[in-house]
């Protein structure tokens, strides 16, 4: 096995020296009734050719965005990852290093950490970001818990403008510690413009541990919460922000900037791709004072010996390692190299890059949403977004889009897919438009949706 | 600052000639050969500066609602070059499996082979959307349920959950499941038991769900104290959590026993299946009752989690709590396979709910399904095998210079306490830090609990008899050097990018992003 | 062998306590930190380890003809973990573009962006034969085909070959056209005129094709000496080859009056592209009378040659050569495409002939394309405005702490020469070994021959002004140092993986492959 | 431009640090004529994505190996490469450096070179290998001029199993310096063994500098050379071995066994793939008492000045940097980076696996050649042969060719390719079995060849 550099000789000059004749001897605390006599029923080691060859009979069965006219999004972003991003996360120093427990020798892993907390507060504008979750949907529940802890309250209200699996995560993992779940309805349209906001401004309350919004929310509308935050606030509740795609903060006000106190986000539009939903990079940023409550890693600077700048992992009286059952969260495996991926992308941006590209993405979808709501059944759902909107169908969206997807057409995602249960929605369609999204994409798009509507 | 020069341009620090012996002069970059010091993104680089070519904006008008960003956001860019530099530079103060053994007991710091960062890296599955049809991804479900029968059959458990994000998500999965079940049958009781050799993710896991943890002592051979356990054990004890092997990399020899008793009172037995390693292929946790265990496929099927993650952590389930475990997942049917991401409008809904956002760790299925396939049932057996062997082989050979707490045999790890080095005036951190400069990063320090000054050594199975007895050298050596009261351990490391860092002052005055010199100098007045 | 104290459990040296400063005490191992000692495949594999699993053998009659090897080959392996290990920790050993400032003059080291690596391994351009059907792989000779059209277009000539497989290859076809032109007028020549400032692979090729060289001087301000050059010209004369810019970093003013002159008595005028970069996309050759020139791609082109190749050297001819090119090429006709292997049955076969086995480095042919793509038009000449810049910014910094031999503006290098060591006792090489301490490769040096102690420094273009300033500063305070009389040169340097090797015990004795030590010993009884 | 770090602003500081007011001030030598004074006519700076998309869709036009049923041999070969390989050849400190000049800090390139060239000599059982030329076609023209440096000699003898291409690059590229090529004719059969053999030892004289064979020749065939070394010795020639397809080494005698003086390959089969024909990888090796004659980078073991082992270029007097108009080839650089693969790749494999890869390769051919013959119209040339041999088919190869790669089926070199000289060679195929051909590869080839010859 090319895996195992262990020769028979090896293995049995070994044994003698260990003084067990055969290798089960080192096997014995197993009841004897329970060790295998013989391989479970498995197929047996392969080359790496013929191994190869089956993952790639899967990998071809897959219909991949990049063969395809694209438009998903809710959740998971498509954006051009540069080449030596992917060329960093596969040096072997960073990709098979391991937690950075020993500062003298992880430096390279602790300077990149502390990169990407000061980026992802600069990003959100808030204090202090953590090492990264594993994913948005985990960090928005951490935030949650948090902010129970923080407020010791145990209400939660939860904007309808937030992804439907952000929600169902928050209600499965908060279901047998958190009194009380609020959700508002999700709509689709920003006819009303405020609608949701109103009713987390009237509904909070001095029991509210926190109020949660996404920003773009689900839909893709984008609204200013300032003052939400002044109404969560005044009851002593927190504001938690959840930012699916932070590209869009090349382009939009940051979160920190309108009050709020927690910013969660998922971060892997700019770091590690779609991978069918994983692994994933959960972002997490806070106000300072939040600071020994906040949940997972935290890299900061300090000196060593000599006096040489340097950094380690702290404040980890925090963490389930050194405080088991009092820990802020039982997270240990985080996203590191997930966080590496944004590290590298963000670094190789910087703010010209990430401030055009935000633009570049949003006109792109400007125009995309334009050319598609002038077509007969089709009404476009928004009045303002960054690179997502929704649009109302006259027609059954997943059977248009399962029909168009027989035709490499990936048009978005529709509302039955992430909202089974609420008839109402079946007839929408979220489409997100990237900078990967082509001109002959749109005009797919366009001309798919026209024939399944005409 | 009185000593300038030991500053360089930039203003960082370089080597002083006291300190480390290795500086008979000073450098005036502050780089030494190939020891290249390098700064922060935030020193290099310039906000105008960008790596990214982006088109060019097509001019339409904005539709961002009047929340346009005005402000600046303070990132600064570097151009493609600079980048691959920074890392290069920053990669290479770090150790890693590629560089040389990384005996972190517990961790399973095994070799990370390419072909499955290749095969992850195809865009059939890089480039798929969680939420595009399922119609256009037979592939990635058929990886999905090619991978659960793999874990299925290797543990011998009848149903499996590939969701949790890592060990630690898949204990909560597995102790979710556990709960919903009891509250199913009424009482969701209030304790959990976890023994004091546990790793901080089982109370911490307890807790979250809001159980209520009580610590079970060890035996003198370092194993799960029966008698005290069952002596804990009432109908208000919801599970135990045992990590089999356990901590000390010892196989818990009573686990049927412990089982059959928790499951008496009604309870259940969640097993950390951390160290799964040591015996898959040998024996299928399924033949042990084990209700609900994680496997973390970053530890025994070597998906990569360099600088401390992605890991990945589905749980298998006993009968009783297949009905409970998470959505969304992939069921066969006659029609093919299906993802079941909501709850059926026509049956009971038992499934605890939605862990993630997604489906999992897509990514990390790719990658340990394929290094399933490549050992196959045969060579997973043989990994089993090669582990513990490694580790026994280092416990005979170091056991007179060190102490072992416990008699072997001992799994696919080898725990050695501090009592080697009484009276020496050397710690086990010491100890650890010395290693450093002999090339070796340290093994897992002060953990588990249950003995003084732990270290617990896991080679792996991919580490050759040569590499272990240059290792097996080196720490006999250290053992003796500290024994005759060698001075280098104190000061260790001498020979790493850094000395030892000051953990205090971090803790203490926390600076947790980078501030300009100037800003926090004004912070400071 | 007396102190074997120095000496690992492997036989190998460690450092002493006395040569590098940086041992304060011996380690056991060898290794110190992250700086880790690696051993030979052949000291450390055995001929039965295998990393590679073959499927099963399918037992048939070996057809074999009775030729089966059955002698040991000696070839030790190594599993798969073993190999990723043994060629990280020497890659480690590395200096490269990744780490830092290259600033080799004459080889353009510039960044290879990673874009580049991905696009040469779509399987459309690394998995295709280069004799399968023509038919199918249309986009192989489109990448061939556009890569031409780039490269004429850049420089300004009619027509290209892609085949040759470096810049001294090119070299090889271009004086390959020459002579067989002049043979195809009756009569081959015999002399080729070259500057003593050019690069030893010109007159090695003169040599080659059987010329004899003539070597022409320098001119007090570094060019090629006009006049001495009119005087050698006869009509025995072949072809000049100039390098331009030249070898010192210089444009040759007087390149048109030289064209004309060597055109008048009937050669050729060859010219050495190597420093393309200095002018790609500013000045184009085929206006300066040039009838031959190679293009190292992997210069210029930025596709990456570690450890000294692969390269690639596409040669542009003028409407004179254009009939000699060497085959294959690729030709677009009405039917699109088309790959010419041979000589025509219909038309007179002027080509000279082939030069390689297949059809040049397609490999290099996608990196370089690619990399053209991404900078344009525009962004080429940008790349020769900021080469350019960086090294007058160099000499500007640098001029009055070391010596310059040329006043400038140069091109894309910078030469110093030896005169500002003059009474230091620092050579050449002890400055450029020095340069190792402070974390910079060293620039070439000793050459060009036409000054004295030379040292040619390019930074090119993926330099940022931060970079330049600390290799400047880090040049200027050695250059003080030196004069100051600091004891950091002789054995400089004090801080690389290894202290300056003894070139001549390796020329006097040379061992060229591994031989085990009993057999060494034996051997030299 | 991402590749450019300098800003405008950097740039306009540096110039007036240079005292220039423009950058075409420092392009004052260039004639003002000559200067160019707007870009050229090819398009401008493209974003990351939009080039490689670009590239991608001609990537797309051509039919890859991998999703052909694939047989194509003739001197270039298609296996397996373990994806660690290519990892190994892109750590950037390998990639990215240079021809190791500076060997403090260049351990990690010459140590690899020195087992390179150790495992070289080894394989072709010879004294010295060096450190690589550009293929194998080049790499068998050096050794003929060496050939004929070391004997005085200025004739040359090729034989007619000789790969053509190989041929004519000696010819073309000798035309002007070596008086005498004579180059037997191809022969497809085997029928009469030894027949191009016996021409060459009856040919060879006391004028010729060298004989050249290729082991296994052009059609697969394999035949002992020994009685030819000593003919060949006999007059004081050279015999040169050309070795296109390595791997045949693990499991057929060494050249060197058998008499070889000089012993050139081709490397690429084990290094770098296919590439469409480059960059390959020249191997060249020889008897000790060649050294100095040798063309191409030499690395030897030395020591440091503490006496530590390590690695230099060596023997450089031979070469055109040092010897100029001297030197024994204008070669510099070389395949560095090829060879690098190599080394990694044999290391992996070792004795055992390349013994075991050789076999099955062997095996797999034989099946696949048995199954072939027993076609109607199709009959097997080769008595012996390794993992490539010779069809005669009953119609027009290159045909049959063409119209099975429509149907993905890539069946192998036809005569007339390389040949197109000789029609008696029209109806030959050349088919390659490595160990990347699948049974149903084996199965299409089959049936379509049933299928044209019906
Ligand atoms: C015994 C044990 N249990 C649980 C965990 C937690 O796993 P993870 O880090 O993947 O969350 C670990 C990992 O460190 C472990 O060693
Ligand atoms: C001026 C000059 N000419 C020719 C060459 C030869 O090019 P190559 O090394 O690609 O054969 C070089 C490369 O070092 C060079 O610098």
């Amino acid at each position: 096995m090319r895996y195992l550099p262990l020769t028979d000789s090896d293995r049995q000059s070994m044994l003698s020296a260990i003084g067990a004749p055969l290798i089960d001897d080192l096997f014995s605390d197993v009841p004897a009734d329970k060790l295998l006599k013989e391989p479970v029923d498995l197929p047996h080691h392969q080359a790496e050719m013929l191994v190869a060859r089956d993952m790639r009979r899967y990998a071809n069965q897959n219909l991949g965005a990049g063969d395809a006219a694209f438009f998903c999004g809710a959740g998971a972003y498509r954006h051009h990852i540069p080449a030596s991003v992917d060329t960093i996360i596969q040096r072997g120093e960073f990709l098979t290093a391991y937690t950075p427990y020993q500062p003298e020798i992880a430096q390279g892993t602790l300077q990149y950490l502390f990169e990407f907390q000061t980026q992802v507060a600069r990003l959100f504008d808030m204090d202090v970001a953590n090492a990264s979750l594993y994913d948005g949907s985990t960090a928005c529940l951490e935030a949650i818990l948090m902010a129970t802890r923080v407020t010791k309250r145990s209400k939660v209200l939860l904007s309808g403008g937030l992804h439907p699996h952000y929600r169902d995560v928050v209600r499965s993992m908060t279901r047998f510690t958190v009194e009380t779940i609020i959700c508002n309805d999700p709509v689709a349209t920003q006819d009303a413009p405020g609608s949701d906001t109103d009713w987390l401004k009237t509904t909070v309350d001095e029991e509210a541990a926190c109020v949660v919004v996404q920003y773009p929310n689900i839909f893709g509308h984008i609204e200013d919460f300032s003052q939400l935050a002044d109404a969560v606030h005044s009851t002593g509740a927190l504001l938690i922000v959840v930012v699916t795609e932070p590209v869009a903060l090349g382009a939009i006000k940051a979160p920190g900037a309108m009050g709020a106190d927690v910013v969660v986000g998922e971060g892997q539009g700019l770091s590690v791709g779609l991978q069918y939903g994983g692994p994933y990079l959960g972002l997490f940023a806070a106000r300072k004072k939040f600071l020994r409550q906040m949940p997972g890693r935290l890299c900061g600077e300090t000196v060593d010996a000599e006096g040489k700048r340097g950094f380690v992992l702290t404040l980890s009286t925090r963490e389930q390692h050194i405080r088991r059952e009092k820990a802020t969260s039982n997270i240990c495996t985080n996203s590191g190299l997930c966080a590496l991926a944004f590290t590298a992308h963000m670094a190789l941006l910087g703010e010209a890059g990430l401030k055009k590209l935000a633009h570049y993405n949003h006109s792109r979808a400007v125009q995309a949403a334009e050319r598609l709501a002038a077509i007969d059944g089709v009404t476009l759902l928004n009045d303002s977004f960054f690179n997502e909107f929704t649009l109302q169908l006259a027609g059954d969206a997943e059977a248009i889009v399962e029909h168009l997807a027989q035709r490499s057409i990936l048009a978005g995602v529709p509302g039955a897919r992430i909202y089974p249960e609420r008839t109402q929605l079946k007839d929408v369609l979220i489409v997100c438009v990237t900078e990967t999204v082509q001109d002959e994409d749109i005009d797919a798009l366009a001309q798919g949706l026209k024939e399944c509507l005409a | 600052m009185t000593e300038l020069s030991f500053l360089n341009s930039k203003g960082r620090p370089t080597r002083s000639d006291e300190g480390q012996g290795d500086a008979r002069f000073t450098t005036s970059t502050g780089h030494h050969g190939l020891d290249l010091e390098e700064a922060l993104i935030f020193e290099i680089g310039t906000t105008e500066t960008t790596g990214v070519d982006v088109p060019e904006v097509p001019d339409v008008a904005s539709r961002l609602g009047g929340l346009e960003r005005l402000e600046p956001i303070d990132l600064p860019g570097l151009s493609e070059p600079e980048t691959v530099r920074h890392f290069t530079r920053l990669s290479r103060k770090n150790y890693a499996i590629d560089m040389g053994l990384f005996p972190l007991g517990s961790c399973t710091m095994k070799h990370n082979p390419r072909l499955n960062e290749q095969m992850a890296r195809l865009p059939g599955f890089a480039d798929i959307h969680p939420l595009q049809p399922t119609s256009t991804v037979p592939g990635a479900l058929g990886v999905m349920d090619e991978l659960a029968h793999w874990l299925k059959t290797l543990t011998g458990m009848p149903a499996v959950t590939l969701a949790p994000k890592a060990g630690a998500h898949g204990e909560l999965c597995g102790m979710m499941a556990i709960r919903a079940a009891l509250e199913a049958k009424g009482n969701a009781r209030s304790i959990v038991l976890v023994p004091e050799s546990a790793h901080g993710t089982n109370p911490a896991t307890a807790a979250f769900l809001g159980y209520k943890v009580a610590s079970i002592p060890a035996t003198q051979d370092g194993r799960v104290d029966v008698a005290a356990l069952k002596d804990k054990l009432s109908e208000d004890v919801a599970a135990v959590m045992i990590t089999n092997p356990n901590t000390c990399g010892l196989f818990e020899r009573d686990i049927v026993e412990i089982a059959d008793a928790v499951h008496a009172i009604g309870g259940y037995f969640y097993c950390d299946g951390a160290n799964f390693n040591a015996i898959v292929g040998k024996v299928r946790p399924g033949d042990l009752g084990v209700d609900a265990m994680h496997i973390n496929l970053h530890k025994t099927f070597s998906t990569p989690h360099g600088g401390g993650g992605p890991g990945s952590g589905p749980v298998v389930f006993s009968e009783a709590l297949a009905p409970f475990v998470p959505r969304p997942f992939v069921l066969a049917s006659e029609d093919g396979l299906e993802l079941i991401e909501h709850a059926s409008e026509q049956e009971a809904d038992t499934s605890f709910g939605r862990m993630c956002a997604f489906h999992g760790q897509m990514g990390m299925f790719t990658r340990a399904l394929t290094y399933m396939k490549s050992h196959g049932a045969d060579g997973l057996a043989q990994v089993a095998e090669d582990a513990v062997l490694n580790a026994n082989y280092i416990l005979s050979q170091l056991k007179d210079d060190l102490s072992a707490p416990y008699a072997g045999p001992c799994m696919h790890e080898v725990l050695f306490d501090e009592s080697f080095l009484k009276g020496t005036g050397v710690s086990t951190l010491d100890f650890a830090k010395a290693m450093i400069d002999e090339g070796f990063h340290p093994m897992t320090m002060y953990f588990p609990l249950v003995v003084a000054g732990a270290m617990l050594v896991e080679p792996t199975e991919t580490e050759s008899k040569a590499s272990l007895d240059e290792f097996i050298d080196a720490l006999r050596h250290l053992a003796r050097a500290a024994k005759a009261g060698e001075d280098r351990f104190k000061g260790a490391p001498y020979f790493a990018p850094m000395q030892r860092l000051d953990e205090t002052q971090a803790a203490r005055n926390p600076v947790l992003s980078y501030t300009p010199p100037d800003a926090a100098q004004q912070a400071a007045e």
